[in-house]
C-alpha cells in the first residue's frame, strides 16, 4: 500500500500542473524544512550518544569515499555520453553524488510504518555524504588550480544550511541524550511525519514547474535520472552489506546512494560553478529522480537490500 | 535642504548572489544599498520564488555616476553571463539630509 | 460557557479596534490556513473510506442544490430589498450560498467540546457546497452569455486554494484510511484546535478592518448579514432533518449553509466579477456574518436542530 | 557596454490579478517583468497586506516606450475600472549585457 | 489616456516608523502611498531584516513636487537626525487613468 | 547538566558569528515568538482561575514598583559612570528595569527539567513588570514636560504586539480554565518547549550580530551587562523572598529582574525616545544580558534563591 505521506507529493504534483492557485510562501517551507533538518540530525545525535564513536569510523570513511565515487562516475557518463559541457556534467555529477533529506526521509518514513529496523545513526551517515560529492564537482569543473578560491568554497560547502542544522542537531542530540531531548520530542519528533508531509505537498508543487525544462533539454536526462538512481542504489546495497549494515540499514544507505541533492548543492555549485546551468541539474534531480525514488525506487532498495541478505549471505 | 542628482542603479537577480553581491558593492564603494525580496521573468525563464532557488533579489544603489557605471561594468564582466541579471540606472535627487547623502561614517 | 477558541476571536478583534501593534504575517496566515483545510478534508475523507460512497449521493446532490438555491434567494433580496447594483448582489449572493472553512470549524469545535455525534463526511458536504453559489453568482452577474470565459472560470473556481487543499485531503484520507494516516495524526488532528485559535485569532484582526467599511455602507448590509444566515440555518435545519441527519448533522448542515465564504468566493468573484465592489461582500460576510455564527449563531443552529428533531419527530 | 535609454512601467495593483497580468504582460510582448509584494493606501482605500484579498503587488517592466504604452493602454481598459490600481512610467538606461535587453531567448 | 509628469519620492527607513508615517503622509495630503518590506546598508549599518528592530520599509509616493518637497522637509526635521532613512525622488509620468491620478474619493 | 535548548541558542551563536547562511525568516520569527506569548499568557490564566486574585495584589504591586526601581537605579549608573548622554541612559534603563519573555522561558524550563514547583502566576508578573520601566525611560529622557504625547506613547506601550498577547493570553487563560483549555493543550503546552528550541536559534542568530557594535562600545557596556543582571538578580531574589514566594518562584522573580527586554523596549524606546541609539541598548541587552543571564546567570540566581530561604529562614 502507497504511504500517504507520498499522496501529499502527489497531490501538490497535480496541483502544479494543473495550474492551480495553491501555493506554500517560502518562509513556510523554510520553516518546514529547518524544522525537517533540525529533527533529522537530533535523531541521529541520540543515537551517537549511544554508541562508541570509534566503532562507526569504517562506516563513515566509507560513505566518504562513496560520495566522491558516485560523482566519478556521473561525470564521464554525463560529458560523454550525454555530451554535456564540462561545467554542467560536473554541477550534476555533484547533485547525484550528493543527497536529499527528503529521498531519505520518506525511506525512514517508508521503514517506520513496516516497522524494519535500522541503524539510527543513519543521519551521521546522511551529512558526511552531503559534501564530498560537491567537492568533487567543483574539482571536475575547476581542476585544481590555484586559482579557486577553496576559501570561500569551503565556507559555501560546509556552512550551508543543511549542513549546519544536520550537523547541529546531530551534535545537540549527542550532548543532550535522549532524556534531555524528552521536552522537545513532542515537536520534532510526534510532528516529523506531519511537517514531512506539507515538504511533500511543495516538493510537488516544484516538481510540476521542473517539467517544462525537461521537456526541452530531452530524453537523455530523463534516462540519466532513472538509470543513475538505480545504479548508485545498487552500489550502495553492496556498501552496506559489505560494512554489516542491517537489512534497513542497507536499504537507507541505498536510497542515499541513489537520492540526488537539491538543497545543498544547488546552492554551492550556483556560487562555485556558476557556468554550469542550473536548469539542467534541478530538473534532472527534482523533475525525475525525486518522485522516481520516492514512487518507485526506495520499494526496490528495499528490494535489493533484501536479496543482498539472503543472497549473499547464503553465497 | 539641498539636494543633489545622482544615479539609482537597479539590479534585479537570483537571490543566491546576495551575499557575494553585498560585499561586491562594499569593494566597489557603494555607500549602501537597498534590497527587497522579488520574482519575475526573463532570458531565464520564469523565477516564481516557490524556493531559493528560483527567487530573485531586487537590489538599489543610489551613488554618483562613476560609481554606478564601476559597479555596472564588474557585474557585466562577472556575473551577467552566467545568473539571471537585468541592470537599470535612472535619475535621481537624493535630499542632502543633515549628512551628506552617501558618506561613509 | 463559551468556547475558549471563540476568545482568540475576541482577542483579535478587541486587538484590532484598538489598533494595537500586533499583526500576523501573511505567511503565518497561509501556513494556519493550509493546515485547517488539510486537516478537516482528512478527517471527511476517513469517514468516506468507511462508508458505501453510494449511500452519500443523495445528500451530495442535496447540498449542491442548496448551493444553488440559496445564492438565488439572496439575489433579489439584494437588488430590490437592498438596492444593490447587479453585480454587486450577485457576488454577495455567491458570497452567501457559498461556506465559510473557520465557522464550519468553530461548528465542529462546539459538537466537540459537548461531545456530541455528528455524520463525519461532512467536509464531503464542505467541498461540496463551496462551489455551486460561486457559479450561480457568475451566471447572475453574466447572464448565460457566449461572450462568458467559463474555461478559465472554471479554472479558477475549481482549482482555487481552498476547493483543492479540501478534495486532496478528502482524496488522501479516503485513499490512506485511518490507520495510514496513523502518523501524521499528531499534526494534523491533535493540533487541529491550536491551529483554530491561532487562525480565529487573526480572523478577529480582519474582521476588526472591515468595520470602518460597515460605517459607510449602512445597516441593510448589516440587516442582512443577520438575518440571510438565520434564514439560511432554518432551511439547513429542514434539509438535515430531511435526509435523517442526527441532530449533530443538521446543526452542522444549518451552519454550512448559514457561513458565508470570505475565501473561495472573494477570489473567484474578484476575477470574474471584477465590477462587484468587494468591498461590500466582505463588510458583510466577515464584518457581521462570521462574527454573528460563531458568537450567536452556532448555539441558535443547535437549538434548531434539537427542535427539529423532537417537534417534527413528534409531529 | 552600450546603454540604451528605454521605460520603466510601474503597475501597483491588487494581488489577485498576478496570475491574470502576468498572461497578458507576456501576450504584449514584455520581454519580462519584475514582482514584489506590496502593500499601501490610495482611491480603494488602505491594503494592508493581512490577507490576500488586502495584498497589493509592485509589477515593473521594463521596455521600450511603445510596449510601455501598450501595456498601460490595455490595463486602462480592462482593468483601471474595477482594481485597485496605479501605473506609472518613468526613464531609464537600460546596461546592455552581452545579450540584447529586452529580447526573448 | 492623458498623462501627468510628476514625482516619486522614495523613503527608505526603520520597519518601527511604519504607523508614524503612514499617519503623516495622510495629514501631509499625500493621496496614497505604496511599502515594501527590504533591507540594506547605509550610515547606520547592516539592516538585515531578521528581526523587527532590523528591517526596513521601502514607502513611495506619487505626488506633485509641492507635496513631495513638504513631506521630504518634514521628515528631514523630524525623523532623520534619529533614524536610518534615505530619500530620493525622481521624474514619473503618472498615467491618467479614468480618475485623476491623486485625487482622494 | 546543560539544558538541550540552551544548545539551540549556542548553535544559532555559532552559525552567526561563523557566517553560516542559515537564517530564519522573519514571518517564522513572529510566528514562533507570538505562539510562545501567548502560551506564557494562557499558562499563567489557567493559574489566576485557581486563586482570589486579591491574594495576588501585594506581589503585583511589588513588582510593578521593582520595575521602576530597577530603571532608576540603572539610569544614574549609566549617566554618570558609563558617561552616557541622558537619551541612551533612559532607553538602556528602561531595558533593563522591563524583562525578557525567551528569559524567562529558559528560567521555567529549568526549573521544569529539574522538577521544582514556582508560583504558576508568574506570567501575571511578567505582565506587570513589562511596562512601568518603559515609561519610566521615558520620563527619565524627557521629563514630565507637558509637550510628551503621553497619549500615543500609551497606545504604543500597552497596545504592543507582547503586552496584548500576554494580556489576551491571561484574559483566555483565565476566563477558560484549565478544563476549557485542554483542546488546546497539545499545541501550546506540549509543543512549548519545541517552540521555544526555535527561538533560542534565532536569538543566537540575532546575538551574534550584535557583537560588532560590542566591540565599539567598549568595555563599560560589557560590564554592565553583567553586573546589572547580578545586581537585579539580587534585589529580585530579596523580594521575592520577602513576598513569601517559594524558592521556585524567588528564582523566577530574580530572573525576571535581571532580564533585559528586547522586545516591548525596543520598540517603545526607539518610537518615543527617537534620539537614544538602539544600538547600546540591543547589544548590551542581546549581545550580553541574554547569552549571560541563559548560560550562567539562571543557576546563579537559583543559587541565591536556596541561599536566601535557608540563610534567611535560619537567620
Ligand atoms: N524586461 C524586464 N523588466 C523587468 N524585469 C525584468 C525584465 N527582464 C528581466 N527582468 C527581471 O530580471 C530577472 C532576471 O532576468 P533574466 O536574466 O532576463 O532572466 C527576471 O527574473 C526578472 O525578475
Ligand atoms: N499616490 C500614490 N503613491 C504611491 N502609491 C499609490 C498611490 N496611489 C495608490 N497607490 C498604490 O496603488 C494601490 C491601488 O491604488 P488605488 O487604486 O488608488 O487604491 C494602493 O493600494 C497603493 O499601494
Ligand atoms: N546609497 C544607498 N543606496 C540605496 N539604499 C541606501 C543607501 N544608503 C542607505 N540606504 C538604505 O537606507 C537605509 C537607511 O540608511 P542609513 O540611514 O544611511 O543607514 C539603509 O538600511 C538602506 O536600506
Ligand atoms: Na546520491
Ligand atoms: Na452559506
Ligand atoms: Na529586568
Amino acid at each position: 500500500m502507497i504511504d500517504p505521506i507520498i499522496l501529499f507529493f502527489l497531490l501538490g504534483a497535480v496541483a502544479g500542473l494543473l495550474r492551480s492557485e495553491l501555493r506554500l510562501p517560502a518562509a513556510v517551507y523554510d520553516f518546514i524544512s529547518i524544522v525537517l533538518l533540525l529533527s533529522i540530525g537530533l535523531k541521529g545525535g541520540i543515537e551517537l550518544a549511544r554508541q562508541p564513536f570509534v566503532t562507526l569510523l569504517p562506516q563513515m570513511l566509507a560513505v566518504v569515499a562513496l560520495g566522491f565515487l558516485l560523482s566519478l562516475v556521473a561525470f564521464p557518463t554525463l560529458r560523454y555520453l550525454g555530451r554535456f559541457n564540462r561545467a554542467d556534467s560536473a554541477s550534476i555529477a555533484a547533485h547525484y553524488g550528493s543527497v536529499s533529506v527528503g529521498t531519505y526521509a520518506v525511506a525512514v518514513a517508508y521503514l517506520g510504518s513496516r516497522e524494519i529496523a535500522f541503524e539510527e545513526h543513519m543521519p551521521l551517515l546522511l551529512v558526511l555524504m552531503e559534501v564530498p560529492a560537491i567537492i568533487m564537482g567543483i574539482i571536475l569543473a575547476r581542476g585544481l588550480s590555484r586559482e579557486t578560491r577553496w576559501k570561500s568554497i569551503g565556507h559555501e560547502v560546509f556552512l550551508g544550511k543543511s549542513v549546519v542544522l544536520l550537523l547541529g542537531g546531530l551534535l545537540i542530540g549527542w550532548l543532550a541524550g535522549p532524556d534531555g531531548l524528552s521536552s522537545i520530542e513532542p515537536f520534532f519528533f510526534d510532528l516529523f511525519k506531519g511537517f514531512l508531509a506539507l515538504f511533500l505537498l511543495e516538493m510537488g508543487l516544484i516538481t510540476a514547474t521542473q517539467i517544462g525544462s525537461l521537456r526541452k533539454h530531452g530524453i537523455f536526462l530523463v534516462a540519466f535520472g532513472i538509470v543513475m538512481p538505480l545504479f548508485s542504489g545498487l552500489v550502495g546495497t553492496g556498501l552496506g552489506w559489505a560494512l554489516g549494515l542491517s537489512i534497513g540499514g542497507t536499504m537507507v544507505l541505498a536510497t542515499l546512494a541513489a537520492s540526488a541533492s537539491y538543497i545543498a548543492a544547488p546552492a554551492a555549485m550556483r556560487i562555485s560553478v556558476p557556468e554550469a546551468n542550473p536548469t539542467l541539474s534541478l530538473a534532472a534531480s527534482l523533475g525525475i529522480t525525486f518522485p522516481f525514488n520516492v514512487l518507485i525506487g526506495i520499494p526496490i532498495y528495499y528490494t535489493m537490500a533484501v536479496w543482498a541478505h539472503t543472497a549473499l549471505a547464503g553465497g | 535642504m539641498q539636494n543633489r542628482t545622482t544615479k539609482l542603479l537597479t539590479i534585479i537577480t537570483e537571490s543566491v548572489l546576495e551575499t557575494t553581491l553585498a560585499r561586491e558593492l562594499d569593494r566597489l564603494n557603494a555607500r549602501g544599498y537597498t534590497i527587497t525580496d522579488a520574482r519575475g521573468k526573463g532570458h531565464h525563464g520564469v523565477r516564481n520564488a516557490g524556493w531559493e532557488p528560483s527567487s530573485n533579489i531586487r537590489i538599489e544603489v543610489a551613488c554618483d555616476e562613476a560609481t554606478a557605471g564601476a559597479i555596472a561594468g564588474f557585474l557585466e564582466k562577472n556575473y551577467s553571463d552566467n545568473y539571471a541579471m537585468i541592470l537599470f540606472t535612472s535619475d535621481i535627487e537624493v535630499l542632502r539630509l543633515n549628512r551628506p547623502p552617501s558618506t561613509a561614517t
